[in-house]
């Protein structure tokens, strides 16, 4: 193989204008924020042009870098490790080393930069439509595309700084869109969580990134010529041996708690489905397709720092992937209980998200970001379809059990959508799912991962259940409540499923958006399809979810993984000979080398020992080999049960089975567990109502009390102190109040005894006189001693 | 110069001011007495800073009059107070602390 | 240190101008509010302009020296001089005092608080401008000391007279505490000046001179310094005056108060405290930074318990000084950029929200959160900027307050050697948890008052089908959206939060090579 | 011889104002007029001055000049003034403890000048004390004794607002 080094030597990678300027990608919707916000209500549509427009011109920009990063890999040797474009330029500085805002370009950022850039652009669309008359729709729309521009930053960032810039502005986002109708104090509340719970995940960022910066720097400042924030520096330093375990592992675990916090991890995932309060298209484009993935993005992104301090291959556990499997295994649960249509898909993204986290955690780094991908099309679809069936059908409600049932007749579309990204979420061949889900587990058996493995399958098969469940209740059996035409108000909305307040709220919001339409039409008739705006998106999307899966279909023999090809990173030294050390000029364009040599031999293995010859930016990976056997297994998981849940489903809510309608009345065991589900594990309680209580009242309360009577108190007794002396003198003096002097002094006296009583005579000469008379004596005594 | 009769003269001062804080009744004059004994206390520091040659002993006069100063603002904002509140400076109408 | 100094004039005039402006106004009839007013914020106007041109013949690439600097025989027999210059560290804070005071006027203009008297008004807002200029151009410290006083009594007399109802209370303690601080500063300017041989109050002189103070001596002399500047922070737990000042004082008090009188302190340590005593400095340190973070955890804590939205925001300038404390207790450069640039980023955030504050209060006649809702349904401008200064206050990347904060944060982990190393990291993660609790309050404050519907007490007459209360639309008439004066004052501030977010290097050019000169003594 | 005559002389002064002060300070504590207490103070606090002028402390002289007859009999003048209507002799200023009082006083000035008497014998002065300057007091107050002066620089604070509080009418 070092042969084909040899002659490699020399090859120059291509580059092209879309790579170099890809920064430009986030700046457009920023820009175009502006625009809407300062003149947007002037615009004949109200500033969603604006939006709808930078989201095109970013998705071309993002499509064109693609097309060039395909062409640079494919002009590349086989093994060889592709160079990222990077570029920066002076952002801030500090003891005169220059820190840096820029571009940080590869296969991971280009894919997710296509990801958000398109659905984005589906979704804006989609929202002219589903917001339309909104009493806020340009805000809506300022903060859509404030938050892709966030989104896009993150992508490209070139440093963790910039990374959290980025992060810090979808939070922003997403508490202005999930409270965007905030006349609501449920959605309110349900948007100060979102934000606030995944703030307390950034603590882990901030922690982390100060962590990794102190550990890094010195090394990445020598080695690279770039700083310790910079992503390319990380991930070379922490496969170059350097590192400290302790430093790696503590920035490491830090940056993950982060992750959990935004992507709704086990046990941060409490924010998610209450996000839900949103309008459905952000639910759809935020807490579905791409904001929640910023999490697993982050990991992805300095995977090296996480397969370093994890010690991902070299142990049979670590951090990641247990917390990837629990959350796989709990949000499932949680999805069988819902009667919103919306929670359920919530809960279904924080399970996938979980099967992300859990492929990174076992190194099948691939997959995972394949899931990433395919996930985002058909969550995004489902999410749509959903908002199509409140949006037509069952008047603004989400509720499965009391407003849908037999749709599938009247929105032959949104049913055949839905049905599609069932299937590919479910994970059945030859959806897009299937392709990547699959290869997930199968990965993370191959690495060793044994038990995982079984929580996968054992996640697959709830998956299955639960949509079965949910499409059910949604499409079949017989229309009721408003899919059924009729109209009922606030009042009942607000009655009915007293045990979870969260669809209380969901109900709740679904009148708020009412009210913001303004046309009451749907009251009077029935369900029906919803319009082109809202039926295309769903189709592009449904299509995508069908067919993407092709793009690295591993069972067709390796000539399918182009998506490895063009994505993964290759584990290979690279000679920092390339990397221009003329780091630290202020101001003007720093561009480390968009057309590095590939050096060095290949079969050096980074990741696994440490690189002599130059550094590593990526590890290894390990990849299975696709057995029929093995997805067999899953598929017929799978199958068993969308079977299951499917008999049981008409059994219980169209049969009215005896056996099964109230069985959790019925059986103690069963009930507890359905209340544990229902309340969420009770998580929700742990957090609002005793950790955010105790010091939202008593313990900031006692905080203040300490101020006020005790520091406040110390201050103002320098003044107020000889004040209160004085006072107390006056009221002794005061005769009226004479006897409650006389008892107060009189405690003072018993404590000095009863015999010495009559001395206390209160007159002050004589106290004088006491004393000097007791000096004397003393002096007296003293005398007569020394001499 | 003999030492003593610096020291003597303070002694008979301390001794008359604390004859004065006993004997008087009037706030204001027992301020005054204690004056007194501030000053005798006073002569004795510099008596002995003249005797062993050092000057600590300056420095605490200084103090011993700027806390003497002090005292006597507070005290007689205290007096000011109580004439204020029962038209009189009698110490002995003060038999509050009768116990 | 070399020192630049051509058109040496600048900073002087820069200074008193608006004494001269004071004299101006001294001959205007009382009665003739608006040519008082017009004089007033002429004059400050001039002294911006003055402002601008040092901006602009500052010589950025050498923010490491002293620039503008001029001398002059002042009081020889204390060997005190009058001696004036201006670095990277000054400079920022000596232009934003000058902004500042402009903004407020203008914002005045409309808005003087009862009982009236613009003229009196304006004059002292003249006064406290070239105290609170002087105090960042000084280089001798008497000179230092003078200005830091002359701030107290216009403030003093802004806090008695134009106050809320409990004026008296809290000028005076205002008074009395900062008083008792600056007793115990010049006492340690004094030891200071004896203890290196009486020679000059100048401050390069006493930084070359103060290593070779003996240690314990120094420690002690940092003391005196150390409350005297805390106070004026106010660090935990000096800060008791604050909020009472602040619920007091009326709107431009307060902002100016928050935006430039709390830098004094900060600047304080910066400028004098630490570059003349290292070896104290490095003693004290850790019990800095221990206060710092007390500070920041324990201000958040006072905010989430009060229900009154002025006094909440006096209470998360003490958390926010928190901050820059922190970072000027690592005596390293990340620490003190920080420092530096939160103090310009807080000047400009909290004297935002202050402004929001005065100007909800004077169409709602009250602050009480409670009362207070839906903001955003009748005067949506307004609310729609609470929210973006409160973004910006809990420290959201790409506007300002971010870049006090983090930084700062991020120095924690590795403070200059010689300090306690894992003292520190543990701050540092007791911070990044404050950064929580400063999203807790300010989003809580924020969903409290924007957000729902109007109370029904003030929703009368605005045709939202709710209760129409009490219904005195006389009540309700005032309340307006933003209008032109307030436009004009916010809107500088507003750019600036973004532009300094965004291109925070603007800052940090300046700043950086100043710090790397005043922590030498560190091996900075 | 000179010395010798200096001395004397130094001693007649003191003779002299010592036996000024003690008349002094028993007017003090004997006349029923408060405000000729208040100048019978005045001569005792001059006499303490000028017995400093003696021991060679000018600054403390200066300053006991100052701050006593400048400011604290000022202080006590006033505090008469307000306190009483008329100026003037009255009866009651005395209660009746004398026979407390005398006793007491008599019993610890005997006490102290035995303790004296057999302390420091006839001891002298050292004749040829140079003055103390200024200057070594005030390296004394910088130097070794800057805390008790942080000390006192509180207690003053403390007592301007405690005065202030208290005097305020409210």
């Amino acid at each position: 193989m070092s042969v084909v080094a040899a002659e490699t030597a020399e090859v120059v990678l291509s580059s092209g204008w879309f790579l170099e300027n890809a920064f430009i990608i986030p700046i457009i919707p920023a820009v175009a924020f502006a625009l809407i916000i300062f003149f947007g209500k002037r615009m004949p549509m109200k500033g969603s042009e604006f939006g709808i427009a930078s989201m095109v011109g970013a998705l071309v920009m993002s499509v064109g870098a693609g097309y060039q990063w395909i062409q640079r890999v494919n002009g590349a040797p086989e093994e060889a490790y592709i160079e990222p474009i990077i570029r920066t330029w002076t952002w801030w500085q500090n003891g005169g080393i220059p820190l840096g805002i820029g571009q940080h370009i590869d296969g991971l950022s280009i894919v997710i930069l296509i990801v958000v850039a398109f659905i984005s652009t589906l979704v804006q669309i989609y929202s002219t439509e589903y917001l339309h008359g909104d009493r806020r729709y340009t805000h809506f729309f300022a903060s859509l595309t404030l938050f892709s521009a966030g989104m896009l930053n993150m992508v490209v960032a070139e440093n963790m700084i910039q990374l959290i810039l980025g992060w810090e502005l979808m939070g922003l986002c997403s508490f202005m869109l999930i409270g965007h109708w905030w006349e609501d104090g449920a959605n309110s509340r349900a948007a100060l969580k979102a934000f606030f719970t995944t703030r307390t995940g950034d603590i882990g960022l901030l922690v982390g990134t100060s962590v990794l910066y102190f550990a890094a720097n010195d090394w990445t400042q020598k080695t690279l010529g770039v700083s310790g924030f910079s992503i390319r520096g990380l991930s070379a330093w922490a496969l170059s041996g350097e590192p400290s375990s302790t430093a790696i592992t503590v920035g490491a675990v830090a940056l993950f708690i982060a992750a959990i916090g935004k992507s709704g991890q086990f046990p941060l995932h409490t924010w998610l489905p209450d996000a839900m309060a949103g309008p459905t298209p952000v639910s759809s484009l935020l807490h579905s397709s791409t904001m929640v993935v910023a999490g697993v993005f982050l990991v992805a992104r300095i995977f090296p720092v996480f397969y370093e301090g994890m010690n991902i291959y070299g142990s049979n556990v670590n951090f990641i992937i247990v917390i990837g499997a629990i959350t796989i295994v709990i949000a499932a649960a949680l999805a069988f209980v819902q009667t919103d249509i919306k929670k359920v898909l919530a809960y279904s993204t924080v399970s996938q998200l979980g099967y992300m986290m859990m492929g990174l955690g076992a190194g099948a780094w691939l997959p995972a970001v394949f899931h990433i991908f395919t996930h985002a099309f058909f969550k995004a679809c489902l999410f749509l379809a959903a908002g199509s069936i409140s949006h037509s059908a069952s008047h603004h409600s989400f509720d499965m059990k009391k407003d849908m049932g037999g749709l599938r007749k009247f929105m032959p579309i949104t049913f055949g959508t839905w049905i599609v990204s069932t299937l590919a979420l479910a994970g059945v061949f030859p959806f897009s799912g299937f392709f990547s889900k699959d290869e997930i587990i199968d990965n993370v058996g191959y690495a060793g991962y044994t038990i995982f493995m079984w929580v996968g399958l054992l996640g697959a098969f709830m998956t299955a259940a639960y949509m079965t469940r949910a499409t059910y209740l949604t499409f079949f059996g017989a229309p009721r409540g408003a899919a059924a035409g009729e109209h009922h108000d606030e009042h009942d909305a607000h009655g009915h499923d007293a045990h979870d307040d969260h669809d209380a709220h969901a109900t709740h919001d679904a009148h708020a958006a009412h009210d913001a339409h303004g046309h009451d039409a749907h009251a009077s008739h029935g369900p029906r399809e919803s319009g082109p705006l809202i039926t295309i998106p769903l189709i592009i999307l449904a299509t995508l979810a069908m067919g993407s899966g092709l793009l690295n279909a591993v069972p067709f023999g390796s000539e399918w993984e182009n998506f490895k090809k063009w994505i993964e990173p290759r584990g290979q030294v690279v000679s920092v000979t390339g990397i221009d050390h003329s780091a630290g000029s202020h101001g003007e364009s720093r561009v480390i080398q968009p057309e590095a040599r590939v050096t060095a031999g290949y079969e050096s293995d980074c990741g696994k020992k440490t690189p002599t010859d130059g550094v590593c930016y990526a590890p290894q990976l390990k990849h299975a080999k696709f057995k029929w056997s093995k997805a067999a297994l899953s598929l017929a998981i799978v199958a068993a049960g969308i079977i299951i849940s499917w008999f049981v489903s008409v059994q219980l809510y169209t049969r009215r089975n005896k056996v099964l309608v109230g069985l959790t009345q019925r059986n103690k065991l069963l009930g507890a567990g359905y209340a544990f589900l229902v309340n969420k594990y009770y998580l929700d309680v742990l957090y609002e109502k005793i950790i955010v209580r105790s010091i939202a009242y008593p313990i900031s309360r006692g905080a203040y009390w300490i101020n006020q009577n005790i520091l406040d108190g110390i201050v103002n007794g320098a003044g107020t102190g000889s004040k209160t002396i004085a006072g107390w003198v006056y009221r002794n003096i005061d005769q009226r109040v004479v006897d409650g002097a006389v008892n107060k002094s009189g405690d003072a006296a018993q404590g000095a005894g009863s015999i010495v009583r009559p001395v206390q005579s209160g007159k002050v000469n004589q106290y004088g006189a006491l004393l000097f008379g007791a000096a004397a004596i003393g002096a007296l005594v003293l005398v007569i001693i020394n001499t | 110069m003999f030492v003593n009769q610096f020291l003597m003269l303070a002694a008979i001062l301390f001794c008359i001011g604390v004859y004065g804080v006993i004997v008087r009744k009037n706030a204001v004059l027992v301020l005054m007495s204690i004056e007194l004994i501030l000053n005798s206390v006073n002569i004795n520091l510099i008596a002995f800073s003249l005797r062993n040659g050092s000057a600590d002993g300056h420095t605490f006069a200084l103090y011993v009059i700027a806390v003497a100063a002090a005292e006597v603002g507070v005290g007689l904002a205290m007096v000011l107070l109580m004439y204020r509140n029962r038209r009189s400076v009698g110490l002995d109408e003060l038999s509050g602390m009768k116990g | 240190m070399e020192v630049l100094s051509d058109n040496n004039w600048v900073l002087t005039v820069g200074t008193f101008l608006p004494l001269v402006g004071v004299l101006i106004m001294l001959f205007i009839p009382k009665a003739d509010e608006a040519l008082a007013k017009a004089v007033a914020i002429i004059t400050a106007a001039a002294t911006l302009a003055v402002g601008i041109f040092t901006l602009v013949k500052f010589d950025y690439d050498k923010a490491d020296q002293m620039q503008f600097v001029a001398e002059a025989e002042w009081i020889s027999v204390i060997k005190s001089s009058y001696f004036i210059g201006l670095d990277g560290i000054s400079l920022p804070l000596y232009f934003l005092s000058m902004v500042i005071t402009l903004l407020v006027m203008i914002y005045s203009w409309n808005h003087v608080p009862s009982p009236g008297n613009a003229k009196a008004f304006f004059a002292l807002m003249l006064i406290l401008q070239t105290g609170m200029a002087g105090t960042f151009i000084a280089r001798d410290l008497v000179l230092f000391f003078v200005f830091f006083e002359l701030v107290l009594l216009p403030m003093y007399f802004m806090i008695g007279v134009w106050g809320g109802e409990n004026r008296q209370y809290a000028s005076l303690k205002f008074f009395l505490y900062t008083m008792f601080g600056s007793a115990l500063m010049l006492v340690a300017f004094l030891a200071l000046f004896f203890q290196t041989g009486a020679e000059s109050f100048s401050i390069p002189y006493l930084i070359e001179e103060g290593i070779n103070i003996p240690k314990n001596t120094q420690i002690w002399i940092f003391a005196g310094m150390f409350i005297g500047f805390a106070v004026k922070v106010p660090m935990f737990p000096f800060h008791t005056w604050l909020p009472d000042a602040h619920t007091q004082a009326p709107t431009q008090g307060s902002v100016i108060l928050a935006a430039i009188l709390l830098k004094l302190g900060t600047y304080g340590f910066v400028r004098i405290a630490i570059p003349i005593l290292p070896e104290a400095a490095k003693e004290w340190a850790p019990w800095i930074g221990l206060l710092a973070v007390i500070g920041i955890i324990y201000g958040a804590l006072g905010c989430l318990a009060q229900t009154d939205m002025k006094r909440l925001i006096a209470f998360s300038s003490v958390a926010h000084m928190g901050y820059v404390m922190l970072g000027i207790s690592t005596l390293t450069e990340f620490g003190m950029n920080a420092a530096m640039f939160g103090m310009v980023a807080h000047g400009l955030i909290t004297g935002m929200l202050f402004f929001i504050a005065g100007s909800v209060k004077e169409r709602y006649h009250t602050l009480e959160i409670k009362r207070l809702s839906g903001l955003l349904v009748q005067v949506p401008k307004l609310g729609w900027i609470l929210g973006f200064s409160a973004m910006a206050s809990l420290g959201l990347p790409g506007l300002a307050g971010f870049w006090g904060e983090f930084p700062a944060i991020l120095s924690a982990y590795q403070p200059a050697e010689g300090l306690p190393v894992g003292v520190f990291r543990t701050y540092m993660v007791i911070a990044a948890i404050g950064t929580v609790f400063a999203a807790a309050y300010l989003l809580w404050l924020y969903q409290r008052t924007a957000f729902g519907e109007p109370t029904a007490e003030f929703s009368s007459g605005h045709g939202h089908d709710h209760g129409h209360g009490h219904g005195d639309d006389d009540a309700h008439s005032d309340i307006h959206d933003v209008n032109k004066f307030e436009w004009i004052a916010w809107t500088p501030l507003l750019i600036a939060i973004v532009v300094f977010g965004v291109y925070p290097q603007l800052m940090f050019k300046v700043l950086d090579p100043a710090v790397g000169v005043t922590l030498k003594a560190f091996g900075g | 011889m000179i010395a010798s005559d200096v001395l004397v002389a130094q001693n007649v002064g003191f003779a002299i104002i010592a036996a000024l002060m003690i008349f002094g300070a028993l007017r003090v504590v004997t006349t029923n007029n408060v405000v000729h207490a208040a100048l019978w103070l005045v001569v005792v606090l001059a006499g303490a001055a000028a017995q400093y002028i003696l021991l060679a402390a000018e600054f403390v002289a200066v300053t006991q000049v100052m701050v006593y007859i400048g400011a604290v009999m000022v202080l006590f003048l006033f505090g008469t003034m307000l306190t009483r209507a008329r100026i003037g002799a009255e009866k009651d200023l005395n209660n009746k403890n004398w026979y407390i009082g005398l006793p007491v006083a008599g019993l610890l000035l005997v006490t102290i000048l035995i303790a004296l008497k057999d302390g420091f014998g006839d001891e002298k002065m050292p004749a040829d004390a140079d003055l103390f300057t200024v200057a070594q007091v005030s390296d004394l107050i910088f130097g070794p004794y800057l805390l008790p002066f942080w000390a006192l620089s509180f207690l003053l604070l403390a007592a301007v607002i405690g005065a202030i509080v208290l005097a305020r009418r409210d």
